[in-house]
């Protein structure tokens, strides 16, 4: 509420120079002890995750691996996190699901993102017809219950976890084109793209060289927002018995099978809930600081 | 107006059409149809079977007999239940998902709104800090797990509901709590941050200097653009929460239509898939547009260019 | 906008001080007026006993409709229903029911056999597509009026000489008849009543409705919301009225069964028919008076594609199936004290308990491994287990997995798929080795065996034995009970030999019940005999 | 007795990246029915002034450091919010620069119009619009009831700023403060403006503090001129006095870049150098760097508002110490 006729900051400055807006955000990022908490949470547990999937026998059990007469015992010495009715070590399920959830997310939202920015972008600087025709099956899309579609999808095609990533991200990109198309119009009337027109620039070049920079700051944003939707939805499908494949483990098959048991074997159902949770707030508070500090409005649609 | 609104319900018309198309040809392509049990029906007992529903003529045939059905408002006979009629399934249980959704509605409404002004308000204090972290929580805790935590806490150990039903008034209030839960936490969070912008805006500022109070800004002035971005929320999201969750539904024993819409698929039960599809296809259509009917109420500025 | 707001909070408010008040269990009030309240696995699909089939379906059946014959549950000896008496032909071809004079439809229509006949009619009539038919099968000619062979209805073995007397002739004899006429494929239908909403042979005909419903049976249906629930009330015209003592049975639709369990904790339910096996290993160790465990006509096993290799090599099936640990499966995954199954039928099915047992033998199971051409599962090509999305199946499809890497050193690959994708693939043969399960339909060992013949639509193993066939064919058309029984002894021997089923082990109910529902009885059929029930709390 | 008495007011931002003194030890009165004009250049605290006396500083990250307020006898800095409510809009109104987004976009004129008077004045809603009515009649806007229905967007720039005046003045208050009001609009409606508010002024009575980077908007308007720079007020004065017994180098920067006030074909003149970065005010005096008259102590001693003739006063040390003439 200070006006800017008070108030003479640095900022007015270093937005004219390109390279140092990318310092402004990044310290302003920095600044944001949640946004940094969360960044730290997730890069963390992406490794360990990762690393896990990686060597399996990191824990000194694998994901897979039975114990039937140990059956379902809580947290001990042998197994820090106890484990599941099967004997299987939580721990070490939980690190090679945390592995395949986190990979759905990325994966899901990279193809969202991929067939989102295109499309948007495609929208957005087409205007006139063909951006409405876009727009309407955008809208026709909208109109789909996406849970139906979904296990079409899974159904269809049989369940496998590239299937599974492709129709998340196939319905989530809608939102993405929508704000990409937004983001494409408003930039597009903007003088240096107009400059750009001026100086004769090919379309393409157009779109690439000067338009996609300039909406990296929404789709960053909004990417790290999508992910924990998307993780999300992968705990939904388990839910509905359509994850990966057994014995392969996520977070969603943990915590479909931990609320199940939760009330004798509630070990099952605290590790796994708490690690996703972390791991989606973590998320969201890097995406809430990464759109503080990009100085990205309305991301949310 | 008038106009704009007579538009958009023409454009429906095609919408509806595309999605019923790729609806029957998507279903028809899964594997596995409506009448296969693990204990089989003989081949003629099968056979007759579809021969009732007309699943024995070509699909294409198949397709232009639905869509004329479709077109005079007959939604067709379920498989999995015969003797009902997905139009008789649908009035059935739609009011129960409906009267679910409003009760959800509520609770995210009042919780949302509520949490999302307090923070704004006081924005970096613990009333911002608090609410939102709940916020943050009820967006991150699945469904299916905080449905049973309620139970457990509120119906077995406390003893104050039934555990699941739908018979009582209070048989409303976890259902209810479980499903506004995630999207009070998504109206909280776009309210913060619509008010946040609003009550930065210079306008506020000449409010105070009028000697406005606080409830007077708040309602009088930044409530109208402070909600913007919720109403743009809510518009699909109550298409959603109207015709029903799955999964609050299932672990409520809820006789909602939000459970036909997934059993229907695992069922192949064709015309209920269908008719769950347009019906909710309509409703997203429509409170698409009553969104951006209200968009345009809230906000004068669209109305003008309109 | 604030009005209805604060409206809706004063409301939600009130509910909520309304439920902290003290709350009487449902089931309490059921006990105080009589009123069972029970879980039904499910939402059934119809109440018309000759469209409706399935387990849930028939809990409600028993209670509208009454067959010939009823079944008693405590020792599931046969006793008078709507028949007073039957006599049987010393050929064993000619049951004769005589029916009860007092006989009466819930509409106060007397019941006479000519409702019968016309029963068996509707039911085999191919129009209507009842999956069930062939439950009368072994009368005359009712296989072929049904596949539509013959149309004239008078040549089949369904004869009404007068009102109260029903005659039915069989092709052969068929000493199992009588458990089959429990079933309630033989349930009268009110036909008269069905021809006022549709056609009797419309399979959609919305008759079995409340208010149109019309049955004999010792309760009437008053109340069905879909996935909300099914009231049925005493029947005033039932022929033994007086002996009905529940007033009212409420059927709860609820299918998740951690669900059911909840409400039956919180004194919503007195029954639910199955609980998940935490909570069973739960009530078994905790709560040992609200749980019955009892075994019923039911085995879980895997089907092997005995075309696709390498399970169309007999000795890798074998080995397969003796290097489980089914007891493991049985009491750790499982856990409500289901029976490890080393052959087919379960045991002592009508007196029946097959001779032959499969072994268990991690060395022999090697062994035939390598002689098949997999030394310590060397080259042991990816052979996928398909089983459908359910907790349970997935456990043990994950236990035998780790099973076989243990003691065979091969990879299993699981696949698990969406019900009726799982069903296409298996009726389709699309699959090597595929998670089964098989319910038997009545108390004879022909339920279980007769599904591994050539030409039945239930085999889907691509399995086919000539003398397999034979055997089960002579069992089937002879009325010597001993010599049937020998016949099914050799045919399901040969069955454990070629192997092209794994059995694994037998279904257990593992029911949550509360001790004031009395008269009820564990039973092999899992089925009710709501006459005898009544609810009666301890006192204390 | 002056109708507001601001003492030793002292307003400061504690941002991330430190603090800034936005408003250091002001001190001035305002006389009934004066005319009080805050001249300086962006940043220089002027505004910072007018929203800290009408408590319009958002806190955090504003904060009052001290000072005092006086209208009447209330501390307008230190009473509650509930008294200072019953003050803003009733007895001291304020308008600004940017009329556009100043109006409630979601609001009609009328309804927005009517508001001060709704929130103090017991009065019947269609009374209100009857004031209201009369008020933007007076404002001189056309077709007065007809616009009352409409909304802020529908206005030019010049009738906004009218609605904004006439907003202000329905409670016929003590004290208008006017910050920049003409600043974003064209030159002739910039003079339009400028006359209704004197006008109203003469009808009404009341005091107005005109604060403007414009010495020569202020000069042609005003009684008195306050000159502020760096969150200091560097000279204050009457009217004449400061154009022609100009006592502080800043004021004499900002007459000379006046362009009205230049002879033709001379070069504008600018002021050399920048403001001070707020963060890191400089010791001593914060024009010091660019003043030509700046001598050692300039940048070290600490400076102070004193009167050096009747009614002005200057915190130019040199001048205040060897009475330089500038």
């Amino acid at each position: 509420m200070i006006d800017t006729a008070t108030s003479p900051g640095p900022e007015p400055v270093e937005h004219e120079a390109g390279s140092s807006f990318w310092q402004d955000a990044r310290h302003r990022l920095w600044m944001n002890k949640l946004a940094v908490f969360g960044l730290a949470v997730v890069s963390i547990l992406g490794v360990l995750c990762f690393v896990s999937y990686l060597c399996p026998h990191l824990t000194g059990y694998t994901y897979e691996q039975q114990n039937l007469a140990l059956g379902p015992t809580p947290p001990n010495h042998a197994h820090w996190l106890g484990t599941d009715p099967l004997g299987r070590d939580l721990l070490a399920r939980l690190l090679y699901g945390g592995g395949i959830s986190l990979m759905v997310g990325l994966y899901a939202t990279g193809v969202s993102l991929a067939i989102g920015v295109i499309y948007g972008a495609i929208a957005g600087f087409a205007g006139g017809k063909a951006d409405m025709v876009m727009m309407r099956i955008i809208d026709i899309l909208y109109a789909l219950p996406f849970v139906i579609f979904v296990i079409l999808i899974m159904v269809f095609f049989g369940q496998s976890i590239k299937l599974m990533f492709i129709a998340i991200g196939a319905v989530e990109w809608l939102t993405m084109a929508r704000i990409v198309r937004g983001q494409v119009m408003a930039i597009k009337r903007q003088e240096f793209v107009e400059a750009a027109h001026a100086l004769g620039l090919k379309r393409r070049r157009i779109i690439f060289r000067h338009i996609v920079p300039n909406l990296l700051g929404p789709i960053i944003v909004y990417a790290t927002l999508t992910m924990p939707e998307v993780i999300l939805l992968e705990s939904f499908l388990s839910f509905l018995g359509l994850g990966v494949q057994p014995p392969h483990s996520s977070w969603g098959v943990l915590i479909k099978e931990g609320a199940e048991v939760m009330e004798e074997y509630p070990w099952l159902l605290i590790y796994p809930g708490a690690v996703m949770a972390l791991t989606l707030f973590s998320l969201n508070f890097l995406g809430d600081g990464l759109r503080d500090a990009l100085d990205v409005r309305g991301s949310k649609d | 107006m008038l106009r704009f609104i007579a538009r958009r319900l023409l454009e429906t018309i095609p919408v509806l059409f595309i999605i019923a198309t790729v609806t029957f040809f998507m279903m028809h392509g899964a594997p596995g149809g409506p009448f296969d049990s693990e204990k089989k029906p003989g081949p003629e007992v099968l056979a007759r079977m579809k021969a009732h529903y007309g699943l024995d003529k070509p699909l294409f045939q198949q397709y232009l007999l639905q869509m004329k059905h479709l077109l005079q408002g007959d939604l067709g006979p379920s498989f999995k239940y015969p003797g009902r009629s997905v139009n008789e399934i649908i009035a059935v249980s739609f009011p129960v998902s409906l009267e679910l959704g409003c009760e959800a509605l509520v609770v995210a409404l009042v919780f949302g709104l509520a949490a999302g002004m307090v923070a704004s308000l006081k924005q970096n204090s613990a009333w911002d800090h608090v609410p939102m972290s709940l916020a943050m929580a009820g967006l991150c805790v699945p469904t299916f797990v905080m449905g049973p935590l309620l139970i457990s806490a509120f119906a077995i150990h406390m003893d104050w509901f039934n555990a699941a039903g739908w018979f009582f008034p209070r048989d409303r209030v976890l259902p209810a709590l479980t499903l506004g839960a995630y999207y009070a936490a998504y109206v909280a969070r776009l309210t913060r941050g619509g008010f946040l912008e609003i009550l930065n805006q210079d306008y506020i500022r000449t409010a105070r200097a009028k000697g406005a109070g606080g409830a007077r800004i708040l309602f009088k002035h930044a409530l109208r653009g402070g909600i913007l971005p919720v109403v743009s929320f809510l518009g699909p999201a109550v298409a959603g929460l109207l015709t029903g969750s799955f999964v609050v539904e299932t672990i409520f024993g809820i006789p909602g239509l939000g459970r036909y819409f997934v059993m229907a698929a695992f069922n192949r039960d064709y015309f209920m898939v269908m008719g769950s599809v347009l019906f909710y296809a309509c409703f997203v259509v429509a409170f698409n547009l009553a969104t951006d009917i209200v968009l345009v109420w809230l906000n004068p500025k669209l109305r003008f260019e309109e | 906008m604030n009005v209805p707001r604060k409206l809706y909070l004063t409301i939600l408010c009130l509910t909520i001080v309304a439920g902290c008040g003290k709350r009487e269990r449902l089931v309490d009030i059921g006990n105080r007026n009589q009123e069972l309240r029970i879980n039904n696995y499910g939402e059934p699909s119809s109440l018309d006993p000759q469209i409706g089939i399935g387990q849930l379906e028939h809990n409600v059946s028993i209670a509208l409709y009454e067959g010939l014959v009823t079944v008693d549950t405590k020792d599931l000896s046969l006793h008078p229903g709507a028949a007073e008496s039957w006599n049987i032909s010393p050929d064993e071809k000619v049951y004769t029911f005589h029916l009860r004079k007092n006989g009466r439809w819930s509409n106060g229509e007397p019941i006479t056999a000519r409702d019968f006949v016309e029963s068996y009619h509707r039911i085999l009539t191919p129009a209507l597509a009842a999956q069930y038919s062939y439950m009368l099968y072994p009368v005359e000619n009712a296989e072929a009026f049904n596949t539509g062979k013959i149309t004239n209805f008078d040549e089949v073995g369904f004869k009404a000489p007068d009102d109260y007397t029903l005659q039915v002739t069989l092709h052969s004899p068929a000493p199992y008849l009588l458990s089959m006429v429990i079933h309630e494929s033989w349930f009268p239908v009110p036909i008269s009543v069905i021809k006022k909403y549709g056609a009797p042979d419309d399979r959609t005909n919305p008759w079995a409705r409340p208010g149109t419903c019309v049955g004999n049976g010792p309760f009437v249906l008053k109340e069905w919301t879909m996935n909300s629930h099914i009231l049925v009330e005493k029947n005033p015209t039932y022929w033994d009225a007086q002996n009905v003592r529940l007033n009212k049975i409420y059927f709860d639709p609820t299918e998740d069964e951690d669900t059911a369990e909840r409400m039956f904790r919180s004194g919503q339910l007195h029954g639910i028919p199955q609980a998940s096996p935490s909570k069973v290993a739960f009530y078994r160790k905790n709560k040992p008076n609200l749980i019955k465990v009892y075994p019923i006509l039911a085995i879980y096993f895997y089907k092997f594609n005995v075309t696709r290799p390498p399970v169309n090599d007999k000795r890798v099936r074998k080995a397969l199936t003796m290097a489980i640990d089914r007891r493991a499966i049985a009491d750790t995954i499982m856990r409500a004290g289901e029976e490890p199954a080393f052959f087919f039928t379960p045991p002592n099915t009508g007196g029946y308990t097959c001779q032959t047992k499969l072994s268990e033998d991690v060395a022999e199971a090697r062994r035939l491994l390598a002689e098949a051409g997999y030394p310590d599962g060397r080259n042991f090509p990816k052979v996928e287990v398909l089983f459908n999305i359910m907790q349970a199946h997935k456990a043990v499809a994950e236990a035998l997995q780790q099973m076989w890497k243990k003691n065979l050193n091969v990879d299993i690959v699981l696949h698990n798929e969406e019900w009726k994708v799982y069903l296409d693939s298996m009726m389709h043969t699309n699959y090597s080795m595929g998670r089964a399960g098989w319910v038997g339909d009545y108390v004879d060992p022909s339920t279980f065996l007769d599904t591994m013949t050539t030409d039945s639509g239930n085999n889907e193993t691509g399995w086919s034995n000539a003398e397999y066939d034979r055997l089960i064919h002579l069992a089937s058309n002879t009325g010597d009970q001993a010599a049937r029984y020998a016949a099914y002894q050799k045919a399901e021997a040969i069955l454990l030999d070629e192997m092209p089923v794994m059995p694994i082990y037998f279904y257990t109910i593992p029911r949550l019940i509360l001790p004031c529902v009395r008269g009820w009885y564990p039973n092999v059929l899992d089925t009710y005999n709501f006459k005898t029930m009544y609810l009666e709390p301890e006192e204390n | 007795m002056p109708l507001l008495i601001v003492e030793n007011l002292s307003t400061s931002f504690h941002t991330r990246n430190g603090v800034v003194r936005a408003v250091q030890d002001v001190s001035f009165q305002l006389e009934r029915g004066e005319t009080l004009g805050i001249v300086g250049e962006s940043g220089s605290g002027k505004s910072v002034t007018c929203y800290s006396i009408m408590g319009l500083v958002p806190q955090p990250p504003g904060r009052i450091e001290g000072g005092r307020a006086l209208f009447g006898d209330v501390d307008l800095l230190a009473c509650s919010h509930r008294q200072l409510n019953r003050i803003r809009g009733r007895r001291i109104s304020m308008i600004f620069q940017d009329a556009m987004t100043s109006l409630n976009p979601f609001l009609r004129i009328g309804e927005q119009l009517i508001e001060p008077l709704m929130i103090h004045e017991n009065i019947a809603r269609a009374a209100a619009m009857d004031r209201a009515l009369a008020m933007l009649n007076e404002a001189g806007i056309p077709e007065a009831e007809h616009r009352l229905k409409m909304y802020p967007h529908e206005f030019s720039g010049g009738m906004r700023q009218r609605v904004m005046i006439a907003m202000a003045l329905i409670t016929k208050p003590d004290i208008l403060i006017a910050d920049e009001p003409t600043t974003a609009l064209d030159v002739t409606v910039q003079a339009q403006i400028l006359e209704l508010i004197r006008k109203m002024q003469n009808e009404l009575g009341m005091a107005v503090i005109l604060v403007s980077h414009d010495l020569g908007v202020v000069s042609g308007f005003c009684n008195r001129v306050m000159v502020m720079y760096a969150g200091r007020v560097m000279e204050s004065a009457q009217i004449d006095d400061l154009f022609y017994d100009t006592k502080h180098p800043y004021t004499r920067g900002l007459q000379k870049s006046i362009p009205a006030l230049q002879m033709k074909g001379e070069e504008l003149h600018t002021i050399p150098g920048q403001p001070p970065d707020p963060h890191r005010l400089p010791p001593g005096c914060p024009f010091a760097p660019r003043c030509g008259h700046a001598v050692e102590y300039c940048a070290k001693e600490e400076i102070r508002l004193l009167e050096v003739a009747p009614n002005h006063r200057t915190s130019c040390l040199r001048v205040q110490k060897e009475n330089l003439p500038v």
